[in-house]
């Protein structure tokens, strides 16, 4: 009886929670159009053969002058807006995941490990995390971008601007994995449990990843959606001061940067149409953290 | 003066309401000290909680009266039940290390709550303030009443958290297991402070606790309660001395006694292991009779010292080292279980992670069986000790891993060490040892949150056991446990170190219990050994002034309530 | 196809002014950039010489017209039995500390401005020898017949010898600041009041100006706004009377608005297609690995034909550009009428052009582009590469800000780039001496010709071109090079950039083709 | 007490060095200031001998060394866009940065923590839930966004606020304050709340959790049970206990506020550190961007100092060592 309530706890609280649901549905159909969206958009924003800019700058359908063709409008490119959109989430639901990857991986990586060893090596750890703090986000992400800049050949930095893009929001989000792994690892430390795994001359590789590790995921978890919330806002942001994605392969803050541009000119949809699918999935991605947040931590419900 | 008529309390939750506590009746006089008594989950802190108006959310009285007095507690406005509280009934936590906000004054908080609840200038309250402290004992108290929680000892801090209670002069005190956190010494000094401001000041008290020693010692009224349910309710020594209902029977015979030692804990039939089909268990039996046919392993233990350095706070000065063990030597017999007793502080568990290898000494030796037993940083993984000597921790709640599998947990051992390499087989052989520990076979796919905290502790014991150790180290095994399924985990300890020819180290800081477990005792206070000696010996002719004491403090029943 | 000449095109949008009386006001304006320094030798860059000549002055200026026109000099004629230049010097001139101008002034500033210190110094490198004749006259010698010379030094700018010198900031400041950098002396119209770089400075007038002042304005305060959606909210909120520029795409919605116009012009910079002439393969192709097809005529003039720039001008500049057949905008001197027809829009011939040349399903190839030098640079290319692909050639777009993108272009890191060209010499020349002479690091000719288009011919005609004192003659001189580059299609010239500054309605100003603004034709009603 | 500071400091100065070496060794691959420093038609051979005496042609380490070790002299070399001394830009623009992130933070704590009491003690309530989902909201809108729409609305629009810059400021002692004209604080709102929104909602969450924890806690429980009027039980007793964690968070916090300013200068031409900052990476104006950078991180260090000693300020039981 008390297995089948906790087991089911998660399934329940989820079905009494109508905002969750709703997130669950907007995130759901974002991530499933961003993963195929080769196959339901309109045209590639990569092949640039498949518009043209005679389309350009045409209005959603339901405003004068509009081609039903494109539902949503189109961009000064020409390129129709879902297209767009759909690849540009794609893009930022890439990013947004490796670097929440790349991140935790690290992050826990180290965070459990100083809570384990403490001493010396925690000392080492948590001063790296101190200066990564002092280095905040974007001037994170400006330092990598430069480095890349200069070790990278020309040929393959386009190629790998995405990567580098990635690699400079997950070493901006590292610290507050290895932070809360390390918090979590001391608690666990001092459970017998452990205590009686190191007694049993277990390997502390095994003891950290095998007995520790699911024991601090729940917090980890919680994170991990928050941040992959602001992994997105932030390539958003980057995009913003002209240092996230040229615009020949759009992430959802690429669309947004360009969008500015129509602030004022009356192609209002080119701005607010991806603003609006960014906010939808930062909030959906959000609220399905705090939902996680209640679930792992019943207190505060 | 309070009276509880039919009272019943229920939860909502998603399967419709669940009932905490039904048709309570209870009541209590002035000056009178009520035992409320039951195992966890019996509801009676719900009790106290429903009275004081502080059932957490979402619980809520479903019917029944709480009268205290003339007035109808259930009929109060909230604004009107606040005032009620504090002024006329008042609470004391368990825990005082956390029953005071640490960020207060003492001071602050007693002019706080006196201010509160009459209308007296401030310079008033504070001699009231001092006034209470010293007659609750805390010497010095116009000086220490400046001082935060934290810079006072666990025992002064529930004397200020009973002050607190106190301050308003309330008619009614609901004292939550007030002593449970507190060692023995402490615990006596604190029960005759109750005893004394019942009688002084008339003043009645609800005390819930789980000891039946305590009840026995200081309650003039005694109510049992099981599932949320009074079982049995009258005059301490009537309901204790000559227990009409089968649980208070049994709940009595597992109450260990003090001044002598029985083979086995009485238990109901229905609970005692002893009655489970063994078919399977003696597979297991068999299979740790079959390792090494080697005698009994003793341990030794010589000059042991651990000394902690202290954080350092200067730069100038060294920090402060805290010497948790001083010079140790003793030997444990082979076969045998040798009693370690000692309050909270006296190093019990610092000796148990030296032996085990969690720390490292600063100074001494240690011997298992015929060979030298490393210290910690010297010890390796693979050394033989690691299965030799095994550890039943005091916690079972922590003890074994939350997102791992029973069958993981017990297979671990086995393929640590080596013992059983096939999978399968040890999947059969971890069936077969919870058999032997009383558990359903079925359980091995369950997870640790899914069993009660007897049935956890035997799962640490068997997993213990699996490893095939000649040496068991048990820290505090039944400290957390409800007095009766502490005594089904002591009659499983005894039956496995009969069986298997065990050598245990049984740390308790319960004297009544190293009773019935230990044939040798050390008494250990401030990392010495106090005194040393064959268990009966030492029990019946305490040589140590502390040991005298220390038996003296623990709080016992009269010989005559003894049903068995 | 034949693009007239609009009549306000490169001529100066002058709106008169409407009244006389001239009442004292407060102007604010603001742009992009704030210029880095207020040392007029120190850097040679537009945002600095347009705020500076509100200061300073030359010997002559340019007129709302570009023409070329008096000022610290009130005459000047070629030396006689040499090569140079004679300037007759304004007398009665004062600095705005009080002292007079006069030719040691000028020898003073030439010395300044071409030392080896000074960003400019390249203006003077045909000079020979200056020498002062009397307090009023002085000569340059260059050291080949210059005809162009004088309005080549529209913006060298005159220092007060003994503020400057009396002030340690007898050079310009090269790694750390100097007096002059932030403080200054000259004999223009406003002086500096307060500044406070990157975020406010304070002009006034400067009371003892030997001209006659046209404005109105009693102070001016120049805030550079770097975002350009912040910089159009200050001027619909009324906090700036005045912005250069604005983003084209806003244009439609100020000019709707009460109370503010738009001003439109075309500036002189003409944005183009560079090819890679002389790499022996593509650097950033997947399937043609062993030549370079840009080195073939018929290829680069087939991208030419792919480029659809009517569409570019409707969708992406709203109509605002003028296509350009060549390195320079109609108007520019020695700009070449009889070379005015460019590559019309034809993928079919585009095709064609590909499949002659070896290549029927067209390669790919490496495209560079800027992303915050010219308007809309990166959607133009993003076009660019889109229209390309239609016709076979599929452009590896990569778009980077400016400041990785000079030392990519000089370590010849393209197969094909974008580039804007302006002439700073508001003559033909300019950009044959740049562009289009081969490289030579020794004359210092085709410095920026990145792809080194080389032709024999080129490279003979531009000293020709740049000692023939007959216009007519020069002309002929230039319409050869300029046919021979169309012939071999060493650029593709896409179009002009549009000038597009907004103002409130009360505001007279003038728009000049350079991009200056300049405050002494400002007057606000 | 004197050594837990003296080896915070000690902690600190290993961060700004660190920091220093960062900055110091990856500007350099931002791209080349000659390029920057230098007009169209200065030649090759100008732009190299510029390069030479910038010393930019030095090996890295000695490059290096001279930057820090300069830095500890107090020189903190030129720029390379203006060839002002880097020092006294940067400190022009404190200012103007430190007042508008302490706007920021004062907002995001004068409404937030309000905030999270409120839907701490009322979890359920409708009020408390649509708090709640307008924050996650607002943190989900990127920021530069809310920027210019709250210029569009307020500035344009309205016309009530002003769209861009400092407005009026006063010097005090070389330090130039918004503080004291009501222009300077006009010209403060649009970007303070820009800049304080995430922050705002950061708090309020982390108020509301931290308070929910102590509301359950055993003395809050035992201050009921003495009852203490519920008022000085929130306020007193809960929210001072829930602030420990909070002021560690917002300490870490309000270096990524300072930094996070850069999008807020940007869009609101605030002419605070971070305009500055975006503007020397334009024009590769690497010692600016280096020393911008030790000062972001000698404000995090400073920040982290002080939150220590509030620590032990609210703290009594950091602050002796005589519990039994």
């Amino acid at each position: 009886m008390i297995a089948l309530l906790k087991r089911n706890e998660a399934v329940w609280l989820f079905v009494h929670s109508p905002a969750a649901i709703i997130a669950a549905v907007v995130a759901i159909a974002i991530i499933l159009g961003a993963a195929f969206a080769p196959w339901v958009a309109l045209v590639d924003p990569y092949d640039l053969s498949s518009f043209s800019l005679f389309d350009g700058l045409l209005p959603p359908v339901w405003e004068d002058g509009a081609n039903p063709k494109y539902l949503l409008g189109t961009d000064d490119q020409g390129r129709d807006m879902i297209s767009s959109i759909l690849y540009g989430a794609r893009l930022s639901l890439f990013i947004g995941l490796a670097a929440m990857t790349i991140a935790t991986v690290l992050g826990v990586s180290l965070g459990l490990a100083a809570g384990y060893y403490g001493g010396r090596f925690d000392a080492i750890v948590m001063r790296i995390a101190d200066v990564q703090l002092a280095l905040p986000a974007i001037l994170t992400a400006l330092l990598i971008d430069g480095i890349a800049r200069g070790l990278l050949p020309a040929d393959i930095q386009q190629e790998l601007r995405v990567w580098v893009l990635t690699l400079a929001i997950a070493l901006s989000l590292w610290v507050n994995f290895a932070r809360t792994a390390r918090a979590s690892t001391l608690v666990q430390m001092n459970k017998d449990y452990v205590q009686a795994a190191i007694m049993m001359g277990q390997r502390p590789i095994r003891i950290m990843f095998v007995h520790i590790f699911p024991n601090i995921l729940g917090p980890l978890l919680v994170i991990m959606t928050v941040d992959l919330a602001s992994a997105i806002l932030l390539e958003a942001t980057l995009s913003f001061l002209g240092i996230g994605l040229p615009a020949d392969s759009p992430s959802l803050g690429t669309l947004i940067r360009i969008g500015m541009q129509f602030l004022l000119s009356g192609e209002w949809w080119i701005l607010w149409i991806p603003t609006l699918f960014l906010v939808a999935l930062v909030v959906s991605i959000n609220v399905l953290g705090d939902f996680l947040r209640d679930v792992f931590n019943p207190r505060l419900r | 003066m309070l009276t509880i008529k039919d009272l019943s309390v229920k939860f909502p939750s998603r399967f419709g309401d669940v009932t905490a506590i039904e048709d309570v009746d209870l009541k209590i006089r002035p000056g009178e000290i009520h035992g409320l008594v039951g195992e966890s989950g019996a509801g009676k802190s719900t009790v106290g909680a429903a009275v004081i108006g502080l059932i957490s959310t979402p619980g809520y009285i479903a019917k029944g009266e709480i009268t205290l007095g003339d007035t109808d507690l259930r009929a109060l406005t909230p604004e009107q039940a606040h005032a009620v509280r504090g002024d006329r009934i008042s609470m004391i936590f368990q825990d005082p290390q956390t029953s005071l906000n640490p960020l207060m004054t003492v001071e602050d908080q007693l002019i706080e709550t006196i201010q509160t609840h009459s209308a007296v200038s401030y310079a008033e309250a504070q001699n009231r303030a001092v006034d209470l402290l010293e007659e609750i004992g805390i010497k010095n108290a116009a000086e220490r009443i400046k001082s935060y929680p934290h810079q006072f000892s666990g025992g002064m801090r529930q004397r200020v958290v009973i002050a607190l209670a106190l301050c308003t002069d309330p008619e009614l005190i609901i004292a939550d297991e007030p002593t449970t956190a507190l060692d023995v010494a402490v615990q006596q000094q604190v029960l005759d402070l109750l005893r004394d401001l019942a009688d002084r000041r008339n003043i009645a008290f609800l005390l819930i606790t789980h000891d039946i020693g305590v009840i026995a010692q200081i309650a003039d009224r005694v109510t049992v309660m099981r599932n949320g349910k009074t079982l049995e309710s009258g005059e301490t020594a009537q309901v204790l001395g000559h227990p009409q209902h089968p649980y208070t029977v049994a709940l009595m015979d597992a109450v260990p006694p003090l001044d002598h030692k029985i083979p086995r804990f009485r238990l109901p039939v229905e609970d005692d292991i002893a009655v489970q089909s063994k078919t399977k268990g003696a597979d297991a039996k068999a299979w740790l009779l079959a390792g090494e046919q080697t005698a009994p392993t003793g341990l030794s233990v010589n000059n042991l010292t651990m000394r902690f350095r202290g954080t350092r706070t200067s730069l100038w000065q060294k920090p402060d080292s805290f010497t948790a063990l001083d010079d140790v030597s003793f030997t444990v017999r082979p076969g045998t279980i040798m009693g370690l007793v000692g309050e909270s502080g006296s190093g019990k568990s610092t000796l148990a992670r030296v032996l085990t290898g969690l720390l490292h000494p600063s100074a001494g030796e240690m011997t298992l069986g015929d060979a030298n037993l490393p210290p910690a940083k010297q010890r390796s993984r693979h050394h033989p000790s690691r299965r030799l000597m095994q550890m039943v921790f005091q916690d079972p709640y922590s003890s074994l891993n939350a997102r791992h599998k029973i069958g993981a947990i017990l297979a671990e051992p086995l393929w640590l060490y080596g013992l059983v390499n096939d999978a399968k087989q040890r999947r059969a052989l971890a069936m077969a040892m919870l058999d032997l520990v009383g558990m359903p076979a079925d359980s091995i796919d369950k997870y640790p949150h899914q069993f009660s905290g007897g049935q956890r502790q035997r799962i640490a014991v068997a997993r213990a056991i699996l490893a095939r150790p000649k040496f068991l180290i048990c820290d505090e095994p039944t400290s957390a446990l409800d007095v009766s399924i502490q005594a089904q985990v002591l009659n499983l300890l005894k039956d496995l170190q009969a069986t298997f020819g065990l050598t245990i180290l049984f740390i308790t800081h319960n004297m009544s219990v190293a009773r019935q477990m230990a044939d040798d005792m050390i008494v250990l206070r401030n990392g010495k050994i106090e005194e040393t000696g064959p268990s009966e010996a030492l029990f019946s002719k305490p040589a140590a002034p502390y040991t005298r004491t220390l038996l003296k403090l623990t709080p016992k029943m009269p010989p005559e309530w003894r049903t068995a | 196809m034949n693009y007239s000449l609009k009549s306000s095109a490169l001529v100066c949008m002058t709106v008169l002014l409407s009244s006389t009386a001239l009442s004292a006001e407060t102007f604010r304006w603001a742009s992009t950039t704030d210029p880095q320094t207020m040392d007029p030798h120190a850097v040679n860059s537009a945002p600095v010489l347009s705020f500076m000549n509100n200061i300073y002055e030359g010997l002559v200026r340019r007129g709302k017209d570009m023409s070329i026109e008096p000022s610290l000099a009130t005459s000047w004629e070629p030396l006689e039995g040499e090569n140079g230049w004679r300037f007759t010097l304004r007398e009665g001139v004062t600095f705005q500390d009080g002292s007079a101008f006069t030719s040691e002034d000028v020898m003073f500033s030439y010395q300044r401005a071409s030392n080896e210190a000074a960003d400019v110094r390249s203006w003077f490198a045909p000079v020979a020898d200056v020498r002062v004749v009397d307090d009023f006259t002085i000569d340059f010698v260059t050291t080949a017949p210059n005809p162009l010379f004088p309005d080549s030094i529209a913006n060298f700018m005159i220092l007060d010898k003994d503020w400057a010198e009396g002030n340690d900031a007898a050079l310009p400041a090269r790694d750390a600041e100097n007096f002059a950098t932030m403080n200054v002396n000259g004999t223009g119209p406003f002086t500096l009041a307060s500044r406070d770089p990157g975020v406010r400075t304070v002009l006034t007038p400067h009371e003892g100006w030997w001209g006659e002042a046209e404005h109105n304005v009693t102070e001016a305060i120049f805030t550079p706004i770097g975002n350009s959606a912040t910089g159009l909210a200050a001027l619909l909120s009324g906090e700036i009377d005045f912005i250069q520029p604005i983003p084209l795409q806003d244009v439609a919605q100020v000019e709707e608005r009460d109370g503010f116009k738009v001003l439109e012009g075309e500036e002189t910079r003409v944005i183009m297609f560079g090819f890679g002439h002389e790499h022996e393969t593509l650097l950033y192709s997947n399937d043609v690995t062993d030549a370079n097809p840009f080195t073939d005529p018929n290829v680069r003039l087939a991208a030419a034909h792919a480029l659809d720039i009517a569409s570019i001008n409707r969708v992406l500049f709203r109509g605002k550009i003028q296509p350009a057949s060549q390195l320079v905008p109609a108007g520019i001197s020695g700009y070449s009428e009889a070379n005015s027809d460019r590559p019309e829009y034809n993928p079919d011939r585009a095709r064609e052009l590909l499949a002659e040349a070896g290549y029927p399903d067209g390669f790919s190839f490496g495209l560079k582009c800027t992303n915050d030098r010219y308007i809309n640079d990166e959607a133009l290319c993003r076009a660019a590469a889109s229209m390309f692909a239609a016709v076979g050639l599929n452009a590896e777009l990569s778009t980077g800000p400016v400041r990785d993108y000079w030392p990519q272009l000089r370590e010849d890191d393209f197969d094909m780039y974008l580039l804007g060209w302006s002439p700073g010499t508001f003559d033909m020349e300019h950009p044959i001496r740049f562009l289009m002479h081969s490289q030579d690091d020794e004359k210092k000719l085709g410095s920026w010709n990145f792809g080194n288009y080389s032709n024999a011919r080129v490279d003979e005609l531009l000293p020709m071109i740049q000692q023939e004192i007959d216009p007519a003659a020069r002309q002929a001189l230039i319409d050869e090079v300029v046919a021979i580059t169309q012939e071999e299609v060493a650029y593709i010239p896409l179009y002009t950039q549009p000038l597009i500054w907004a103002a409130k309605d009360n505001v007279d100003l003038t728009q000049r083709a350079d991009n200056f603004f300049l405050l002494r034709w400002v007057t606000v009603n | 007490m004197a050594y837990f500071i003296l080896k915070r400091l000690i902690q600190s100065v290993f961060v700004m060095l660190a920091v220093a070496f960062l900055a110091f060794s990856l500007f350099r691959f931002v791209g080349d200031p000659i390029t920057q420093m230098t007009g169209v038609e200065t030649s090759v051979a100008d732009q190299e001998r510029l390069r030479e005496e910038l010393g930019l042609n030095d090996p890295f380490i000695t490059q290096f060394v001279r930057f820090t070790g300069d830095m500890l002299q107090g020189d903190f070399g030129f720029s390379y866009r203006t060839r002002q001394p880097v020092a006294e830009m940067i400190a022009d623009r404190i200012p103007a940065t430190l007042e508008l992130g302490i706007v920021a933070l004062l907002i995001s704590l004068i409404v937030g923590v309000p905030a999270g009491v409120y839907t701490a003690l009322r979890p359920r309530g409708v009020v408390s839930q649509t708090i709640l989902m307008t924050t996650l909201i607002g943190v989900s809108v990127p920021t530069f966004v809310i920027g210019i729409m709250l210029i569009f609305l307020f500035g344009v629009q309205l016309g009530w606020l002003p769209t861009f810059g400092r407005g009026g400021t006063v010097q005090i002692g070389g330090w130039e304050s918004s503080f004291f004209t009501v222009d300077g604080w006009r010209a403060l709102i649009l970007p303070a709340i820009t800049l304080g929104v995430y922050q705002l909602t950061l708090t309020m969450r982390l108020v509301r959790a931290e308070m929910m924890e102590v509301m359950r806690s055993d003395y809050i429980r035992f201050a009921t049970a003495r009852g203490v009027p519920m008022r000085r039980l929130y306020f007193k007793h809960a929210l001072a206990n829930t602030m420990i964690p909070v002021i560690t968070i917002i300490g870490l916090q309000f270096g990524g506020v300072i930094a996070f300013s850069i999008v807020t200068e940007s869009v609101f031409q605030w002419p605070g550190m971070g305009l500055l900052f975006l503007e020397s990476i334009r024009f590769v104006d690497i010692p600016v961007m280096g020393v911008y950078l030790v000062v972001i991180a000698f404000f995090f260090v400073l920040v982290n100092l002080i939150v220590d000693m509030l620590y032990v300020a609210i703290d009594p039981r950091l602050r002796v060592k005589d519990a039994a």
